[in-house]
């Protein structure tokens, strides 16, 4: 009998296994774990996916524990992107130290953000939200260098305020209704006064966006994916950062959808995922670092997906839902793929190298593939929630909007692009003569994500079905669809395999063509045999175009860029850190003395929120 | 070790550089770091060769060393000699040189309007100005024989005398270039988007101007009023009424606005020589031409081209041949160390716009 | 026609004041020729520029005095307030060339040190970038100095049209071509027929 | 390329072809000499050589007739190597100037080649100091005459000759650091 | 087969070819009317063909690698598909081709499959002037698509559907075309229309003075020739694209090609007699008053 619980303890019982199997086998951490996540991940698909309820009483309260079809989808997203993203660790990670830290944390997180969408209670969700947050946590510093330590502090502290936001509505919420239990929650919650309901709400919006790094709570996302080890990166950023799109989903369809201010609620949240995308992009073209980038970009998406749940119709949800997916496949992509050039090349600075191309081919498809999905471009699947996604703000008559989420989309080019040129085009040079590519275990997960990625573009409307079921757990959504055709509000349909079909018959017919035309003339030469203007450049003479590749774009923007609240929040930031310094005197090397810490924050925190509100658990 | 600078090549073969150099750029986005000119494309060892031959040969090689306005070296060896020598030189001849220059200075302005406004992509234009440029070609091939090299200013003089009704046919092609430089206004001068490309591109500072070595209409760019024509008049040019322009801004707006300036400038110029062309001697003959000695001596003299002072320095040591013809043209400080000083920090975009504003010409560099 | 050198004068003046031991002379309107002692190019120059006001470097020369084993190095500087031009001269042992460099002064001056040290072989001190600047792989003696064969050094290295290697006259060789006779005067005109 | 299409209608892609190489001649910017200034005029409002579809290339890569201009300097004739080899077969060589054929005005120089087809193939001469545009025309109509009758096999002699091409070069290129040519 | 499907079989073979030789021509018409403008006489009006032709018989080809040998790939895939889903004329089962209800949005996503492709083409060959291209043409995207997708949201939200198809039906009517009912939306795409088609002041991404032609710049031969077919064919889906969108679309060829070349010569003439724009100046160009337009066309659609 498969349930939740079972789940929960394979989770976290696999993550001290591993942890264990370090101490007596080598690579033993890595095969436990990757052998928990397989069997974990089999039992998530395995729970009905309305089911699996589990209940326990402690005290006055209830502990639920239940899937439904909108946890479903969460779940089976982290179980996928959490057992490829511990596949993907198996060689990336060899040889590192802590490996049983890394893993044991790892499971913990994935057990945690499991526990977060099977939870049907606030208190197991507040808890497996910690528990979350500090495993992340001890993951993104993970390789104990200063640098991480400060992207580590930062990060914790602006969860600790997005948990902080999160106990407080809870604490609001159980004066209200005197029950910790969701649903009982969201019963009583129209009928609770207006101020309490735009506490709640914002207060709930607040601490989920933090996690979902909504401008301008985003300041930790860049830092935080820069340091963690790029195996994690990819599920930090593919699954972990869903479960602020999560609980915003609760919190608007569930908490905000039956208050007066549902209309106020979903504009401004619609505008803050949209500024997100579009301010997000723009300081993702000018980074340049690869990781960054893509915390960037991801910053971005995750606007995008706000902006179609905020939305609130059926087209925008579904287009949500859809990005929800494709986002966690294709950021995955890139984040392993940038992992492989690190593992291989030991930086993932877009300055330092070039012309990876013909030496990880399959990593380039993997790039390749993911920023084709990523911008939108069709036949892929990141087309269809763009499509669906302008169809639902032209339905819903969001003409501004839409503009800033265009923007955002084309500027999306720019960095996309040079994130494959830096590293996978242009001059190859004698730094990556000894590269290599990647192991099987890394190619698997990338390869198995650029398949899927194309069969989303082809068939939505497979991946479709458990959306419009966890649709139907939000509310009575309606939208259709057929397995290759998506239809809008308007009436508008798209057929993916007529688009597809298009696209693939001419491109064969061209590559045909343009092979077979010439053969036996046609030649491959180096790329240092280039139009130099007549010149022989020297050997250290660079020839590469990568360092400020967007400078014409980053000029135009520059007065744009010169008033955005990032700047102000980097100081904001900066100064936490230094609020936060003490941590690092306090910091002993384990993970035991933080949860300590975290845990009496907790207490500390209930019981500060506890002399406002007058309440005493 | 790799730099940190992509090296991006202008030149030699590249569709923006003025002839046959090239400017190595070291960049970073598309924001130039460091310049570095490289030259000797084009040496031919003038200096060389002229020490070989006797002082008339050397004017078929001296034309040679600008080629888009080969009268002004012509015009300094000439005076170089007639300095070396002490030879006096007709009054019909000095007017007959200065309507050869100021032509010259015209077809080498119509030049420039042409690359300046190809670099920024304007195409029409030098379409229009260079073939309008063919009408002083013209003239000078009736007065000359030559469409691009002259060879017609001698010491003592210049070669032949004017043909019959040279005069009018020079105003008449002087008319039509005062109507299209109103067509040149209305396509280059007064675009606007011209006036946002230039201004503020290209500053060369003020007050180093003069240090630097700059010259010409770059340093009347500059807002100082300088120009050989003024300052040391040779030939009848202290008779002849003009106004030397000034644009303050040191910017290749400034300079492009100079320029235009000088353009109408020069045609009153010619107007004038025109009317007040003397009879009489056109040529103080010189003695043997294949035995003529030229008394031992050294002198330095000066003419305005069109990009700014040309000097020669030549030195005779009383035999056939020269001892020394040293050209010293504006390119030589323009298109090397000034080029690279104001390319610091600029945009690639840039590049051969400033080039072309400069009026940096390459065979004058290396000779 | 009398002409007034009365700055011209003036400057001579100050000149012979500070060197005594350069030979100052007018050689016309706005010009100023000094012969100097070598080493005193460099505290010349710096007086010119720094105290007369000589700001515009105009030119620096090279002359080979082969018969006198001796290079001869001209500096050109002008003064833009009152116009004239000193032409400063001094002579380096053609042996051995050498001279400090004069960049700190003027800038633009490293194209010409790097162009006289290319052609000529002399040893700017301190100059720091004497590379390549027109020659590319040059091997031999510089190719400007006086004792440097440029006809043999052509006809050794470069390939020439049949018909050219014995540097005859072309017009012979149509005239023989198209049977027709070269015009006296022509003949006169002739290299070969100067030497 | 040998394709089992029968004679005639070979003959008739080639006659297509020769037509469209013909009638289509990009050439190289790339001044090499002073010959660069008619080249202008040649090009522009008055001689306007694109009535015979002459027309500017950027790169070696998109041109077909690389046009000297003049005179080379030694250190020119490097690059021109290098930018002939970058060119496309097939591919023409303009000589421009007395000074390409025989040397002419520099037929001393220490720093000039006095033959150009010693270092590449050369298919039409344009003799003059300098030619004028109706001569750089009347050049490119010989040139296209050339092409016509299927003789312009510049690139193919290179390739067969590459030996004795590089020995000539390389006797006045001292430090020779080209890449290989790739053909 | 039935007869529809034999009939979407032809078009799909006879529009790319009238494409292909309807913006060819066009190449070689702007040729010689550029000429006149700069008084000369010109090419003939074929010239564009031979020059293709002669890319294409070009004995040798070079390519730095798998990405420039399918970089004119991916561009002639984005403009066939492009041209594909544009219905060329109103009514006419042939020449629907794939156009679908809601193919507004996939256009606009469609068309930069091209350039991407391009993008990543030129990025193979290593050439730094290529990369410099790639990002001012990206960059002048970003700049263009502003005003062009404010425009087409106008419209969009105007007649409430997101199909070429169902706009050229509403545009019944020579006063029903959208270039009167919103003159707006029209000068702002317009405007970005003179960004798209790469003519000056726009030219950024190819300027040969300062980049030696950009991106192209690795290009010879075969692959030099696909490009040119390609962008003969794409410039010719942009024009059908305007003139389906605001010039009521066409009935038959002539009408066609009557409305596409009135429509291109609005950048060609823009083009003859202006120098280019610095990269950000464009962008910043396209940010001012192509934006306001296209604001302005919303507000009146909403008020």
């Amino acid at each position: 009998m498969i349930s939740v619980p079972v789940i929960l303890s394979v989770m976290f019982l696999g993550g001290v296994l591993a942890w264990l199997a370090n101490r007596f086998v080598p690579k033993g951490a890595s095969w436990t774990a990757a052998i928990i996540a397989a069997f974990a991940g089999y039992l998530v698909f395995a729970l009905p996916s309305c089911g699996g309820e589990y209940s326990l009483a402690l005290g006055s309260i209830t502990l639920v524990w239940k899937s439904t079809n909108y946890s479903a989808l969460f779940a089976m997203l982290v179980a996928v992107l959490g057992f490829l993203g511990i596949l993907y660790s198996m060689d990336f990670m060899a040889g590192k130290k802590n490996l049983g830290y890394y893993y044991m944390n790892f499971l913990f997180a994935l057990g945690a953000m499991l526990g977060i969408v099977y939870s049907q209670d606030l208190v197991s969700l507040f808890f497996f939200w910690e528990v979350m947050t500090w495993s992340s946590f001890m993951l993104v510093i993970y390789s104990g260098e200063e640098k991480s330590h400060k992207a580590g502090i930062k990060y914790f502290a602006y969860s600790a305020i997005g948990a902080y936001l999160i106990l407080s509505a809870i604490v609001i919420l159980y004066a209200q209704s005197n029950s910790f239990l969701l649903s009982e929650n969201i019963k009583m919650f129209s009928g609770m006064s207006l101020g309490t309901q735009i506490m709640v709400i914002s207060f709930l919006a607040l601490g989920f966006g933090v996690k979902s790094a909504m401008m301008p709570l985003h300041v930790w996302a860049p830092e935080a994916y820069k340091e963690s080890p790029s195996g994690f990166t990819a599920v930090f950023s593919g699954a972990l950062s869903k479960m602020g799109i999560f609980g915003l989903g609760l919190v608007i369809f569930k908490f905000a959808a039956n208050t007066e201010i549902f209309g106020y609620v979903r504009e401004t949240l619609a505008w803050l995922g949209g500024l997100t995308a579009m301010l997000a992009t723009f300081y993702a073209v000018i980074q340049s670092d690869a990781k960054k980038l893509l915390a960037y970009s991801s910053i971005g998406q995750l606007g995008y997906i706000i902006v179609g749940l905020a939305l609130g119709t059926p087209l925008g949800i579904m287009a949500a839902l859809f990005l929800t997916i494709m986002h966690g496949a294709f950021k995955a992509m890139l984040f392993m793929t940038a992992g492989a050039v690190y593992m291989r090349t030991g930086t993932t600075s877009l300055n330092d190298v070039s012309g990876l191309i013909t030496k990880m081919p399959l990593t380039f498809l993997t790039a390749l593939f993911g920023i084709i999905s990523v911008s939108g471009i069709p036949p892929l699947g990141g087309f269809i929630s763009k499509w669906m996604l302008y169809q639902a703000l032209l339905e819903t008559n969001h003409y501004f909007l839409i503009i800033v989420i265009f923007i955002a989309s084309t500027a999306a080019f720019l960095y996309l692009y040079r994130f494959i040129f830096s590293f996978f085009l242009g001059q190859k040079e004698k730094e990556v003569e000894h590269v290599k590519e990647v192991p099987w275990s890394m190619l698997v997960p990338m390869m198995f994500l650029t398949l899927f990625v194309l069969f989303a573009g082809l068939f939505p409307g497979v991946i479709l079905d458990p959306i419009g079921k966890a649709m139907g757990y939000l509310g009575n959504f309606k939208a259709s669809w057929e397995p290759q055709v998506v239809f809008s509000a308007w009436g508008e349909k798209i057929n993916m395999q007529v688009i597809a079909g298009t696209i693939g018959t001419i491109f064969i017919l061209g590559a045909l063509f343009i092979g077979y035309k010439n053969k036996k003339a046609t030649r491959v030469v180096s790329t240092k045999d280039i139009h130099t203007a007549g010149e022989i450049p020297t050997e250290n003479e660079n020839l590469t175009y990568a360092v400020n590749f967007n400078q014409p774009f980053e000029r135009a923007i520059a007065p744009i860029l010169k008033w955005s609240v990032d700047k102000l929040f980097n100081l904001l930031g900066e100064n936490l850190e230094s609020t936060f310094e003490y941590l690092r005197y306090v910091y002993t090397g384990n993970g035991q003395t933080y949860a300590m810490y975290v845990i009496l924050m907790v207490v500390i925190l209930i019981l500060f929120s506890g002399s406002i509100f007058g309440i005493h658990l | 070790m790799r730099e940190k600078e992509t090296t991006i090549y202008l030149g030699p073969q590249h569709p923006g550089i003025t002839g046959n150099m090239m400017v190595k750029l070291k960049v970073t986005g598309d924001t130039i770091v460091r310049a570095e000119t490289h030259v000797g494309y084009l040496h031919r060892a003038f200096e060389k060769l002229m020490e070989a031959r006797t002082w008339l040969q050397c004017f078929p090689i001296v034309c040679r060393i600008c080629v888009p306005e080969p009268d002004p070296n012509e015009e300094n060896l000439s005076r170089v000699i007639e300095e070396i020598e002490g030879r006096e030189v007709p009054e019909r001849a000095k007017y007959i040189r200065v309507l050869v220059l100021e032509l010259s200075r015209l077809a080498t302005y119509l030049l420039w309007m042409g690359g300046q406004s190809g670099s920024m992509g304007l195409y029409t234009m030098p379409q229009w100005t260079v073939g309008d440029r063919d009408y002083i070609l013209d003239l000078f091939e009736q007065l000359t024989g030559g469409r691009v090299y002259h060879m017609y200013i001698w010491p003592g003089g210049v070669r032949r005398d004017l043909p019959e009704g040279f005069g009018d046919k020079v105003l008449k092609v002087m008319d039509y270039l005062e109507k299209r430089l109103k067509d040149y206004d209305d396509l280059l001068f007064n675009n606007a988007l011209f006036y946002k490309r230039a201004k503020g591109v290209g500053v060369i500072d003020k007050n180093k101007a003069q240090e630097w070595g700059v010259v010409g209409a770059p340093l009347r760019g500059c807002g100082i009023k300088h120009d050989v024509r003024i300052d040391e008049p040779y030939e009848v040019y202290d008779k002849l009424n003009f106004i030397v322009p000034t644009y303050e801004g040191g910017d290749v707006w400034a300079r492009a606005m100079v320029r235009r300036q000088e353009f109408e400038q020069s045609i009153s110029i010619v107007r004038q020589v025109i009317e007040n062309m003397p009879g009489g001697d056109f040529y103080n003959k010189i003695p043997n031409p294949l035995n003529w000695r030229v008394p031992p001596g050294d002198a330095y003299v000066k003419t305005e081209s069109a990009r700014g002072e040309f000097g020669y320095y030549a030195v005779s040591d009383g035999s056939l041949k020269p001892r020394r013809v040293h050209a010293r043209g504006p390119a030589y400080v323009h298109g090397v160390s000034l080029l690279e000083r104001i390319l610091q920090g600029a945009n690639i975009a840039d590049v051969s716009f400033i080039m072309n504003s400069l009026g940096t010409c390459p065979p004058e560099i290396e000779r | 026609m009398e002409v007034k050198l009365q700055v011209e004068n003036e400057i001579l003046d100050k000149i012979k004041h500070t060197f005594h031991s350069a030979e100052v002379s007018i050689p016309r309107k706005q010009r100023v020729e000094v012969k100097l002692r070598n080493d005193l190019i460099h505290p010349f120059l710096a007086y010119l520029k720094d105290t007369l006001g000589f700001k515009h470097l105009s030119h620096i020369s090279t002359v080979d005095w082969l018969e006198e084993k001796e290079i001869e190095l001209v500096y050109i500087v002008m003064n833009y307030d009152n116009l004239v031009e000193v032409i400063a001269k001094i002579r380096l042992d053609r042996e051995k060339p050498e001279i400090p460099t004069l960049r700190e002064f003027w800038p633009q001056v490293e194209t010409y040190e790097r162009e006289i040290h290319e052609m000529y072989g002399v040893n700017f001190l301190g100059h720091g970038n004497l590379t390549d600047f027109i020659l590319e792989d040059w091997e031999g003696i510089p190719p400007m100095r006086r004792d440097f064969d440029t006809v043999k050094y052509a006809k050794e290295t470069y390939f020439n049209r049949p018909g050219r290697e014995d540097a005859q006259d072309v017009r012979t060789t149509i005239t023989k071509k198209s049977g027709e006779e070269i015009p006296e005067l022509a003949k006169v005109y002739s290299v070969r027929h100067l030497e | 390329m040998e394709v089992s299409y029968d004679k005639e209608s070979r003959k008739i892609v080639q006659a297509i072809e020769r037509f469209a190489r013909k009638h289509s001649l990009w050439v190289l910017a790339y001044g090499t000499g002073c010959g660069a200034i008619e080249v202008p005029p040649t090009m522009t409002s008055r001689y306007d050589a694109e009535r015979f579809g002459i027309r500017g290339a950027a790169t070696p890569r998109q041109a077909d007739v690389l046009l000297i201009t003049g005179y080379l300097s030694v250190k020119t004739l490097k690059r021109v190597i290098r930018t002939y080899e970058q060119m496309q077969d097939p591919k023409y060589v303009i000589g421009f100037g007395s000074c390409t054929i025989n040397g002419g005005m520099y037929w001393d120089s220490y720093n000039t080649i006095k033959l150009l087809d010693m270092y590449i193939p050369v298919d039409v001469y344009i003799n003059g100091c300098m030619p004028r545009p109706e001569a750089v025309i009347s050049g490119f109509i010989e040139l296209q005459k050339v092409i016509a009758e299927g003789k312009a096999e510049g690139a193919r002699k290179y390739k067969e000759n590459l030996d004795w091409y590089r020995a000539n070069q390389q006797k006045i290129i001292h430090n020779w650091n080209m890449p290989d040519y790739n053909w | 087969m039935d007869s529809s499907t034999w009939i979407k079989i032809l078009g799909y073979i006879i529009t790319p070819i009238t494409a292909f030789v309807v913006g060819v021509t066009y190449g070689g018409i702007v040729r010689v009317i550029t000429a006149r403008v700069q008084n000369r006489f010109g090419p003939p009006i074929t010239q564009n063909f031979w020059d293709i032709i002669k890319l294409y018989s070009k004995k040798t080809a070079v390519h730095h690698g798998l990405m420039q040998h399918w970089g004119p790939i991916f561009a002639i895939t984005a403009s066939v598909t492009s041209l594909f889903f544009i219905p060329v004329l109103k009514d006419s089962p042939l020449w629907l081709n794939n156009s679908f209800n809601g193919d507004i949005i996939f256009l606009l996503y469609m068309m930069v499959f091209g350039s991407l492709g391009m993008a990543l083409g030129a990025g193979q060959t290593g050439n730094p002037n290529s990369a410099i291209g790639v990002a001012r043409g990206l960059a002048l995207m970003v700049g263009y698509e502003v005003p062009f997708v404010l425009a087409l949201v106008a419209i969009m939200i105007q007649f409430k559907t997101t199909s070429i198809a169902e706009l050229m039906a509403v545009q019944d009517g020579f006063s029903n075309w959208l270039i009167f009912q919103s003159p707006f939306a029209f000068i702002a795409a317009i405007l970005a229309f003179l960004g798209m088609m790469h003519y000056a002041p726009f030219d950024v991404t190819f300027a040969p003075a300062e980049i030696a032609s950009g991106p192209a710049s690795e290009f010879g031969g075969k692959y030099l020739a696909l490009m040119q077919t390609s962008g003969s064919i794409f410039t010719f889906a942009k024009l059908v694209l305007f003139t389906d969108i605001f010039l009521g679309g066409a009935g038959d060829l002539v009408t066609l090609i009557v409305k596409t070349f009135l429509l291109y010569m609005i950048p060609v003439l823009t083009g003859i007699v202006n120098p280019r724009y610095r990269t950000e100046q464009a962008i910043t160009f396209f940010w001012k008053w192509p934006t306001v337009f296209g604001i302005i066309a919303i507000l009146i659609v909403v008020l």
